[in-house]
């Protein structure tokens, strides 16, 4: 049946939630071969189907397949869609470097939206204002002005916005401004311990 | 550590003076957190508040200044901190919230924003909101061209046609600011009940009957 | 929207206080603050307020609702009445949260006090929970909820205007017409609309 | 910090494609030459009039609504008499998943087939009955697993927004200071690291 590529394409995303998988460049190709195959074909029958100027059967093979690649164009768009979504979200969640081993499962185009998104951010938050508004911070209503944290990994040395160098050693603990923290817990560097 | 209330200049010179005679920043901090809610419940986004924003802004500014001027002895450093946090916070999910609103619908604000510029209206979009909206709305036409090209004859089915809109019929709940009387509770029915509405009243219904509503400040979404 | 959103929001309720300090007005932003005489109360937000009691530099002067007194009668008219009995404040469950956790010495029999708010929270949140289903069984697509507090609204948050928006979307998806008289007459008709494959010698047909 | 919005499909929308994939019975009303192929039980170049075979539900809505149709869909059998009969007596007793993943969708689509319209009122009246089994799930924080596995996508995700919210919520009151927290996104990939360390192991 027509169509089973474009849904084996979006059953895999569908699947992975938010854990993007390796863009499948061979899936793609074969969904856009099928599109371009299926536009030549109708081109053809086309043309034969004007021949003896009556209304020629052939007309429902064209409707057939051109709701075939209409389909096919559509799970094509949603699929880069979707990734795209996702990878916005990284952007936010992740900051503007990811993970080597994310990385690795982009198109060259992916990394290029991505880097682009990033810039595009970046220039708008820029904008605000008179001095710009970093807006990856302060996403939770503040409590306090100091917060404890757990170091969850060896992250080495990090100053504070007064100077101060402190080292981050896996498990120590730390009493630090929220503000200079929080992008850190985000991360997954630190753990906010109530 | 007073604080400088020219700051105020903007919002009372801005065009729709006679609204705004004579407000304090604690007024102005009123705006922000009905305009932050309001967003944070609207399905679309709503007309830009940069003029409370911007005052806002001016004043977490002018407030940090005058924080670093206290000794670090001064319990109340951290309350005068504190707060500037709090505004923080309310104004970076304020923002938050419009930028996912337009990068989901980029198309179709997009559309709306080009006919309100036809018919004279004010945008929706802040400035900068409106450059970030051409900018993302540009790279994603980019990118789906990209994608594509494979079939040079497919010149229909690009990006920019295939528009996703915010869903209007979406239900919120609402607090009356002053009576309404004969709303009807679904717009897309002609013989729909009327309700009236008593001010200070709250009731959950069909974002689309209050839209106008919501805009003109009549109504707070809650 | 977060119950810590909504905490946010509960905030800024004003609360009486006992300072230990002396001190000039705080200029706050959104609004100035005291002068504040050691012993003489004053008033301001309750970020404050569980700011200061936290460094002891204040007693909480608890809000007029906040005894056993009050509240068990508060609680009693939740059980007679079958609707909703109209709250104290629109942040009893802010102010409740935060004052018991911070000032529980201040508040007088705060156990009793912290469970009796238990009650009637309960009480509420399981007739707000058969209002919403007897909502949605009559697919209303209006109601007054004028005695709810923000944070009870927001228990039901997303689920009921999300299964209404559903219910509205379902009710409203195009009906089978009588006759299926569509006026596209041909596949060449959506070329406009959809994937074109430039047939143009076809046009006409 | 995603917008909480209700599902409403639109082009990209993955589950509105899964749920155009769902098959149809159709008769063919004409014959589609070179399409013979499509009816994996006949050898034939040509699909004959007559035909009676399945259909996606996507390729259904792109042939029949002209004034020729090409195919002529019948109504999937769960949304038939017989099936709409038990639905009725009730509806909280059927499990959904298994009679469609998306029940509530697919009967928004193939109601316009069924000429007596009693498809529209059915759908509806089977959401509204089994709301109550939803809210109860989502609120009591019972995990019937059994009562879980009975929705169908639309309920499931009605159910899973609630009950994170619900979640939320008796953190919220059960605890003195909400902890700021790592990004939901760097969470997992920390799990699916070690996930995949243990793999190597």
């Amino acid at each position: 049946m027509f169509g089973e590529k474009g849904y084996n394409l979006i059953k895999e995303l569908a699947r992975s939630e938010d854990n993007l998988p390796p863009y499948n460049s061979d899936l793609v190709n074969e969904i856009s071969h099928e599109i371009t195959k299926q536009f030549e074909e109708n081109r053809d029958d086309a043309q034969n189907s004007t021949i003896d100027g009556s209304e020629s059967l052939l007309l429902n093979t064209i409707r057939i397949r051109n709701g075939a690649s209409k389909r096919n164009i559509r799970c094509l768009m949603a699929y880069h869609y979707n990734r795209l979504k996702c990878l916005r979200t990284m952007r936010w969640e992740f900051g503007s470097i990811l993970p080597p081993d994310i990385k690795a499962n982009l198109s060259s185009d992916e990394l290029e939206w991505f880097s682009n998104y990033s810039k595009t951010l970046v220039n708008y938050m820029k904008s605000i204002g008179e001095d710009g508004i970093n807006l990856a911070v302060d996403l939770k209503p503040p409590k306090a002005l100091y917060i404890e944290v757990q170091c969850l990994v060896d992250y080495g040395r990090f100053e504070l916005s007064d100077g101060t160098m402190l080292l981050l050693k896996k498990n120590s603990r730390h009493y630090l401004p929220r503000s200079e923290c929080e992008e850190l817990i985000r991360q997954g560097v630190f753990k906010h311990i109530s | 550590m007073d604080l400088d209330d020219t700051n105020l200049e903007d919002l009372n010179d801005s065009n729709d003076s006679e609204d705004y005679v004579h407000i304090t920043p604690a007024e102005v901090l009123e705006l922000m957190e009905e305009t932050w809610v309001n967003e944070k419940f609207a399905p679309e986004i709503l007309p830009n508040k940069t003029e409370v924003v911007d005052i806002i802004l001016e004043q977490i500014k002018s407030m940090e200044v005058n924080i670093k001027n206290l000794s670090n002895d001064d319990f109340t450093k951290n309350i005068y901190q504190l707060e500037v946090d709090k505004l923080r916070f309310m104004v970076t999910s304020y923002l938050r919230t419009r930028l996912e609103k337009i990068e989901s619908y980029v198309v179709h604000i997009l559309k709306e924003e080009e006919k309100r510029v036809e018919k004279g209206e004010s945008k929706y979009l802040s400035e900068q909101e409106y450059k970030f909206a051409q900018d993302y709305s540009r790279s994603m036409d980019r990118y789906f061209n990209k994608i594509m090209n494979f079939c040079p004859n497919l010149t229909s089915d690009t990006w920019s046609s295939k528009v996703i809109e915010p869903n209007n019929n979406s239900f919120v709940f609402m607090k009356s600011k002053k009576t309404i009387e004969g709303l009807p509770i679904d717009i897309t029915n002609a013989d729909s009940d009327l309700v009236d509405i008593k001010s200070g009243s709250r009731v959950i219904i069909c974002y689309s009957s209050i839209e106008e509503l919501v805009k003109n400040g009549d109504v707070n979404l809650i | 929207m977060d119950p810590d959103e909504l905490e946010f929001l509960g905030e800024k309720s004003k609360i009486m206080i006992i300072p230990t300090f002396n001190k000039e007005n705080i200029h706050l932003i959104s609004g100035d603050l005291g002068p504040f005489r050691a012993s003489l109360p004053s008033q301001v937000p309750l970020w404050v307020a569980t700011l200061l009691k936290k460094q002891k530099r204040c007693k909480i002067i608890p809000p007029d609702w906040m005894n056993v007194e009050y509240l068990e009668a508060l609680k009693e008219q939740e059980k007679q009445t079958s609707g909703f009995t109209r709250m104290p404040s629109d942040h009893y469950m802010v102010e409740a949260k935060l004052l018991l956790d911070c000032a529980p010495d201040d508040i007088p029999n705060a156990d009793e006090v912290k469970v009796i708010i238990k009650d009637i929270w309960d009480m509420r949140m399981s007739k707000i929970r058969s209002s919403v289903t007897k909502l949605v069984k009559n697919s209303d697509f209006y109601a007054a909820v004028d005695n709810l507090t923000i944070m009870e609204i927001n228990s039901v948050r997303p689920i009921l205007p999300h299964a209404l928006d559903n219910l509205f979307r379902m009710k409203h998806i195009e009906q089978p017409k009588p006759s299926q008289n569509s006026n596209v007459s041909s596949f060449l008709m959506s070329k406009r609309a959809s994937t074109s494959f430039q047939l143009s010698n076809n046009e006409d047909y | 910090m995603p917008l909480s919005v209700s599902y409403t499909p639109n082009y990209y929308s993955l589950e509105d494609i899964l749920a155009t994939q769902e098959r149809i019975p159709c008769r063919v009303a004409q014959t589609i030459p070179k399409m013979g192929h499509l009816n994996s039980s006949s050898v034939d170049v040509d699909l004959q009039e007559g035909t009676v075979m399945e259909f996606p539900l996507w390729l259904v809505n792109e042939v029949c609504v002209s004034r020729v149709p090409i195919l002529n869909p019948d109504l999937p059998k769960i949304y038939k008499e017989s099936y709409r009969e038990i639905l009725k007596a009730d509806a909280c007793a059927v499990d959904l998943h298994r009679l469609n993943l998306h029940f509530y969708e697919l009967g928004s689509y193939v109601k316009k087939f069924d000429k007596k319209n009693d498809v529209h009122q059915s759908i509806i009246d089977t959401f509204r009955s089994r709301f109550r089994q939803l809210i109860n799930l989502a609120d009591n924080s019972i995990s019937d697993p059994m009562v879980q596995q009975r929705l169908d996508t639309l309920e499931r995700k009605l159910f899973n927004d609630a009950y994170k919210a619900r979640v939320k919520l008796n953190i919220w009151l059960e605890h003195s200071a909400t902890v700021i927290e790592a990004a939901n996104m760097v969470v997992n990939h920390k799990k699916r690291k070690r996930i995949n360390l243990e793999e190597l192991l």
